[in-house]
């Protein structure tokens, strides 16, 4: 019944089995212990899941464990090099971009993507990048401007 | 004795009077008369009853002390989010 | 569940015309693990499509573009040629989901899963475009409009799948455009749509166009007789007026959790006219 | 009151010896602060921002098993039968539970039984949604197979689900055994009416006969859900020996663990619950739904088990808000003074009992100055999940329907719908319309600063109108208790039992650190489980930092009575020598003159020596909280051939008391105005015909993304509260009252349409639109 997959994730080889049926989610949550990325409603209507898969950000939740094979899987766990926070996670801590913080994973990984493509967005750009990602909280004031300052720093 | 003001749930429990009059030096002593001569209110009272003494509400506190001549209140003990 | 991800589409045409029990495609899976998910669809078979190379591609040729069918939208929308030739198109496929579903949504995808209210559908069927179907009995290409045929139903058979969408070759002054209503900015289902593809013959006459509705049917609509009503004017307000007035005649709309009879055949007027504004515009009109 | 230089605290003359544990009546000591009103990283900030956090779902035992709940597809249904025999037998299940297995421990606790009977439905599904089974197997496939093997044979009975038919005389019953309360004689017929409540004072008849304008319009308002990111969640594991434990994301683990143990007859002490890090909760974890089904299954499987919920059932069958319907009456005289005041109000509670309507009868006028107001409140039944609380529960309905009137009778009246307020706000002095005479209160000054706020005079675009609204909240106290750790290093530990939903770790410790007098980052504060701290009330009704702050500070001052004790036995002196000051002790008087102070580090360090460890401790009953009152402005921008609306600027006034971590102040105001946004909007349960939910999920039930808002405005003012140490009143709920009607009021503004249905949805919009247009 399982399927063996070897991917690499943040960096990593890593090989494991799944059923077929799983989504990518369950399988770093359940079997990997990458539980970074959070379950919000699993239909890819929160973003709290957000993984990015060979460079681009997707809901871990709509993806098969098994389409893993052979991709490259970053998640929050990988955001930061050894002891030293990436820009976005540091802006997102001084803005005090989150509160309850089970959606800032997904927003993290989001952003990344956004400011991947492109470094100097826009307030608007910034809103529409972000819209896949439900925020309860903050009503995203906070984090639109982490985002913004963390972009700036990323420029240099 | 203290005039005892009642919100509109209570006042049936008093044959629809909007105020009270009980002798009671504390809010344990309060509901325990209260549910003496009103005994429609002690419902009322197990479930949830808080006391404003001079506009402070307190929801739990029964050793509170009803000063003389203060303004005191009944409301429900309120829930919030 | 047995998973598959051949590498060529007679592979997956041998998979899916083999299957016994229920058989589906994996291309973005935005709507297959969303069904899985919920319990609606238990497959016995998942055939993903993203590992055949000449899926994965968008070819340039002189008679148009051919859009892979495991391209995500994400693709379409960074294919500078695609979006100067059918900027309508390309933007309806950006208005899929979010930017995580754009990552792996595909406009074949979409198209196969016929539901009404699909975005890049109402785009396609205005431009024109054709579904390229492969299957045991070889190819066949059809107008992506006859693809679905109900809602959450198409007319491909057992084992076919389809392969690419063609769109023609953009000539002249031609322009196309997109609009859907929904009630927040992103993130919804569309309410109502309209596309709307022309292009200009001289003095930014409309010599020819086509105008289609979404989520106003059961299946995406082609409304000849608003196409009918702009072609021949300068889009001027009695020609809008005329195409406000076909595109909510179209209309055959249910009520639902997203929307009334009555706000669907309205706001299609409204969409299909500011959608033909900007595709006239797009198209050097003034 | 504090000198500009020195930090005073009541301890300075204290009497040799003060019994740690002692209450001390919360009073306003102090308002020069240094560390309180900064702005620090939070402690539970880096493991949020790297994914090292654990919430409810992120906790595993060995040996877990899933669990999976059953539930109505009907909204209203006799259970005939439940056969569960197939899935016993499918190959790795462990357990199937029914109502059979939750037997009734709660003694004739009406509130407690109507819990019960919505975690298991008995005898009767009452809402879409409703569990009636429960099963426990190895993984979540075999789980999902055996819920399809259970076999429940339902008599569909009549169903209501809205509020405004629910009373009408002969609708469906919902409990044929509920009468209304409250009304005498008392009633001999069975109704939906759970209980009808007043309140007011003056006579409102008169008061009518005074006005020179009159406004009455009714309204109506949808049921929303609190929407939080995170569903519920948690593992449970009971042994044999009727020990147990429950790891779980709520706002109370206190509260859950006693009503854990009460229906499942266990005892309090033996059941621990540890509360995850929570992933948002705006009143919806405030009681249990799944936690005792989870215990239940794990007792008899004698497995851990976990539980989740889908978001599909935390929509249908969690606790949302109220569905509404309001009447409401003002008459004012020409000169602006509100002369009467009358509203009713009916709140859908589900299927049981609430405090809905109760509450929101005692919000709805509570910013005014009123001599002569009424408001009627009847809590109704329906077929839908128990309502819960949601963020300052039942106000913003309240205040959309009062604030729409006030508006509309200050412009009939022909004056600026900001004056009109003031001139009829509620001051210090005041009776409330729910009773009471107000202390200090800042609703007027909040009204001054948005009269004064560069957004009141900001030029408006095309198709764009500007709203105004006020809005109140009572907040409060309650049930805590806090200690605090000296480490031998001289590091503080604060243990907290109230849940920290948005930042209060940090806030807490800031408090603690300038009681103490050292700086923020020597303080490290947790979240206790049930297991190492007395009760806790829930962090509800805006009460975490209020409650915790409040017994934090008199934790700190014991510790502080201990830390002088120990100074002065260091020193061979009398404690009544010792006084503390800016994180030491100190010597007073001259003939100490060559004592340095000690640090807490250096009195630490001799703990050992001289007493053993230095720890302090507070159980208090924070009673006190200051009510809160909120102005908002929204511009809000139609689109009038859709309907389609978009906030372009919005500014929150609130009064905060004090400010203690004034970011996350901001983030309440921000979080609260959003929520109020998309209620106003588009958030809303819609039932079909057949009483079932047609959007439980995020796709159709619409809470506004990052691209639906603007950046949002906050102004925060701080009108001390007396009856805290600090000045600190609660924050978060007031922010989410405003908004309903200040969009609703910014449309009339523009459009000249008086919208009196939330969520004001775009074909409602457009409707209302045309209708004005047709004249």
């Amino acid at each position: 019944m399982g399927v063996l997959v070897t991917t690499t994730i943040n960096g990593d080889t890593v090989e494991f089995a799944c059923d077929p049926h799983e989504s990518l989610l369950d399988v770093l949550r359940n079997r990997l212990g990458l539980s970074g990325a959070k379950e919000g409603c699993g239909t890819g209507d929160c973003g709290s899941c957000s993984v990015q898969v060979d460079g681009r950000v997707v809901c871990s939740c709509l993806v098969l464990g098994v389409e893993a094979e052979g991709r490259e899987i970053e998640t929050v766990e990988g955001l930061s090099t050894g002891t030293e926070l990436h820009p976005l996670q540091t802006k997102f801590l001084e803005h005090a971009a989150l509160q309850c913080g089970v959606c800032t994973p997904g927003f993290l990984m989001a952003a990344k993507a956004l400011l991947e493509k492109n470094p100097d967005p826009t307030e608007e750009e910034i809103r529409f990048g972000l819209a896949g990602n439900l925020c309860r909280c903050t009503g995203y004031d906070k984090i639109v401007r982490a985002v913004q300052d963390a972009a700036k720093v990323m420029r240099g | 004795m203290a005039d005892i003001h009642l919100w509109g749930a209570l006042r049936p429990a008093a044959g629809g009077a909007s105020v009270v009059s009980v002798n009671a030096k504390t809010i344990r002593e309060l509901f325990r008369k209260l549910a003496e001569d009103y005994p429609g209110m002690e419902p009322h009272i197990a479930r949830g009853v808080a006391v404003s003494i001079d506009g402070k509400i307190y929801r739990d506190d029964w050793q509170r002390e009803l000063p003389e001549g203060a303004e005191i209140y009944l409301l429900p003990r309120i829930q919030g989010g | 569940m047995q998973y598959e991800a051949p590498e060529t589409t007679k592979a997956a045409v041998g998979l899916l015309a083999k299957a016994k029990g229920s058989a589906y495609v994996l291309a973005g899976g935005s709507d297959l693990l969303v069904r899985m998910k919920g319990g609606f669809v238990e497959p016995d078979l998942v055939v993903d499509i993203k590992r055949i190379k000449a899926m994965r591609e968008i070819k340039k040729t002189a008679s148009g573009f051919t859009i892979g069918a495991a391209v995500s939208c994400a693709e379409m929308n960074e294919n500078k040629a695609l979006i100067k030739a059918w900027p309508g198109v390309v933007e309806a496929a950006g208005l899929i989901g979010s930017k995580q579903v754009q990552s792996r949504c595909t406009v074949a995808g979409n198209l196969c899963n016929s539901s009404p209210a699909a975005d890049s559908v109402p785009a396609l069927v205005a431009a024109g475009a054709k579904a390229v179907i492969q299957g045991p009995k070889g190819k066949r290409k059809v107008a992506v409009e006859d693809v679905p045929v109900g809602p959450g139903k198409n007319s491909l058979k057992k084992g076919e799948l389809i392969e690419a969408i063609e769109l023609p070759a953009r000539k002249g002054k031609s322009g196309d455009a997109y609009l859907r209503f929904i009630p927040r900015s992103e993130m919804d289902i569309a309410v109502v749509s309209a596309g709307v593809s022309l292009t200009l013959g001289d003095k930014g006459v409309i010599k020819d166009a086509r105008v289609s509705l979404g989520a106003v049917a059961p299946t995406v609509l082609l409304v000849k007789a608003a196409a009918k009503a702009i072609i021949g004017t300068k889009l001027d307000e009695a020609a809008l007026e005329k195409l406000g007035q076909a595109a909510s005649a179209a209309c055959k709309p249910i009520d639902d959790k997203r929307g009334t009879i009555e706000f669907r055949t309205k706001v299609a007027a409204v969409l299909a006219k500011r959608a033909a504004q900007i595709a006239y515009k797009r198209a050097g009109g003034k | 009151m504090a000198s500009e230089s020195t930090t005073a605290h009541p301890f300075e003359d204290a009497p040799n010896h003060v019994t740690p544990t002692v209450v001390h009546d919360p009073i306003l000591t102090k308002t020069d602060f240094k560390s309180v009103g900064t702005r620090p990283l939070r402690p539970d900030g880096l493991d949020k921002v790297t994914g090292r956090a654990r919430y409810g779902a992120d906790f595993n035992l060995p040996g877990q098993l899933v669990g999976l709940v059953l539930r109505s597809p009907h909204a209203h249904a006799k259970i005939k039968k439940i056969d569960t025999s197939k899935a016993e037998k499918l190959a790795g299940v462990k357990a199937v539970i029914t109502a059979a297995d939750l037997p009734d421990h709660t003694a004739g606790d009406q509130s407690m039984y109507d819990i019960l009977e919505n975690c298991m439905a008995r005898g009767i599904a009452k809402y879409d949604g409703h569990a009636v089974a429960a099963v426990a197997a190895v993984d979540a496939p075999t789980a999902r197979a055996a819920l399809k093997l259970i076999k429940v044979d339902y008599e569909i009975l009549p169903h209501v689900t809205d509020v405004d038919e629910a009373v009408k005389p002969n609708a469906p019953l919902v409990n044929p055994k509920m009468f209304t309360e409250g009304v005498e004689p008392k009633p001999k017929k069975a109704s939906n009416i759970a209980k009808r409540t007043e309140f007011g004072h003056g006579d409102v008849d008169a008061g009518f006969k005074d006005a020179d304008v009159i406004v009455e319009r009714s309204f109506r308002t949808e049921q929303t859900h609190q929407g939080y990111i995170e569903p519920h969640a948690c593992v449970a594991s009971v042994s044999p020996d009727g020990t147990g434990e429950l790891w779980v994301c709520t706002q109370g683990h206190f509260v859950y663990r006693n009503h854990c143990a009460m229906l499942l007859g266990m005892e309090v002490s033996k059941l621990r619950v540890t509360s995850s890090e929570i992933g948002g909760g705006f009143g919806g974890k405030t009681h249990v739904w799944a936690e005792p089904v989870a215990l239940a299954l794990s007792r008899k499987a004698n497995r851990p088990v976990k539980l989740t919920m889908s978001r599909d059932e935390v929509f249908r069958a969690s606790g949302p808000t109220s569905a509404t319907s309001i009447d409401v009456r003002i008459g004012a005289k020409k000169d602006g003074t509100i002369v009467a005041a009358d509203a009713t109000l009916r709140f859908s509670g589900g299927p049981y009992y609430g405090m809905w309507a109760e509450l929101g009868a005692m919000t709805a006028f509570a910013c005014y100055d009123l001599k002569n107001v009424r408001t009627v409140g009847y809590e109704v039944l329906v077929n839908r999940p128990k309502t819960a609380a949601y963020r300052a529960p039942s106000a913003p309905m309240a205040a959309f329907a009062v604030e729409s009137v006030v508006d509309e009778l200050a412009h009939k009246i022909g004056m600026n719908e900001v004056d009109f307020r003031i001139k009829n706000a509620a001051k210090q002095g005041t009776r409330a319309s729910y009773g009471p005479v107000y202390g200090p209160i800042g609703i007027g000054a909040t009204l001054e600063a948005a009269k004064k706020h560069p957004h009141m005079k900001a030029p408006l675009g095309k198709n764009q109108g500007r709203g105004m609204a006020c809005g109140f909240w009572f907040n409060f106290g309650g049930q805590t208790c806090t200690d605090i750790n000296v480490g031998p290093d001289g590091s503080v530990t604060l243990t907290v039992g109230t849940v920290d939903v948005g930042g209060s770790r940090a806030s807490l410790a800031l408090c603690v650190a300038e009681e103490l007098g050292v700086p923020y980052e020597q303080v490290k504060c947790i979240v206790a489980d049930t297991g190492t701290l007395g009760h806790n009330d829930m962090t509800d009704g805006s009460r975490g930092t209020f409650s915790s702050s409040m017994a934090g500070i008199f934790a700190a001052r014991n510790a502080i009575t201990v830390l002088r004790e120990r100074a002065a036995k260091m020193w061979e002196i009398s404690v009544e020598d010792v006084k503390w000051e800016d994180g030491h002790a100190k010597a007073v008087g001259s003939k100490y003159g060559n004592l340095a102070p000690l640090s807490l580090k250096e009195i630490a360090a001799a703990a050992g020596n001289t007493g053993g460890p230095v720890a302090g401790h507070s159980e208090i009953v924070a009673d006190g909280a200051g009510v809160s009152f909120a102005t908002h402005i929204a511009d809000v921008e139609v689109d009038p051939e859709t309907g389609r609306s978009k906030i372009v600027r919005y500014t929150v006034i609130q009064d905060a008391g004090k400010a203690v971590h004034p970011t996350y102040v901001e983030g309440q105001y921000q979080g609260g105005a959003a929520q109020g946004i998309g209620w106003a909007l588009n958030e809303e349960y819609i039932y079909g015909k057949n009483g079932r939910l047609q959007n439980p999920g995020f796709l159709d039930y619409r809470i506004p993304v990052c691209s639906d808002l603007p950046m949002i405005d906050t102004q925060i003012l701080e009108i001390p509260n007396p009856n805290h140490p600090y000045g600190v009143r609660g924050v978060g709920e007031t922010s989410i009252v405003p908004p309903l009607a200040a969009i609703a009021n910014a449309m009339s503004n523009a459009f000249g349409v008086r919208m009196t249905h939330v969520p004001m949805s775009p074909p409602r919009v457009l409707k209302a639109l045309e209708a004005a247009q047709k004249g």
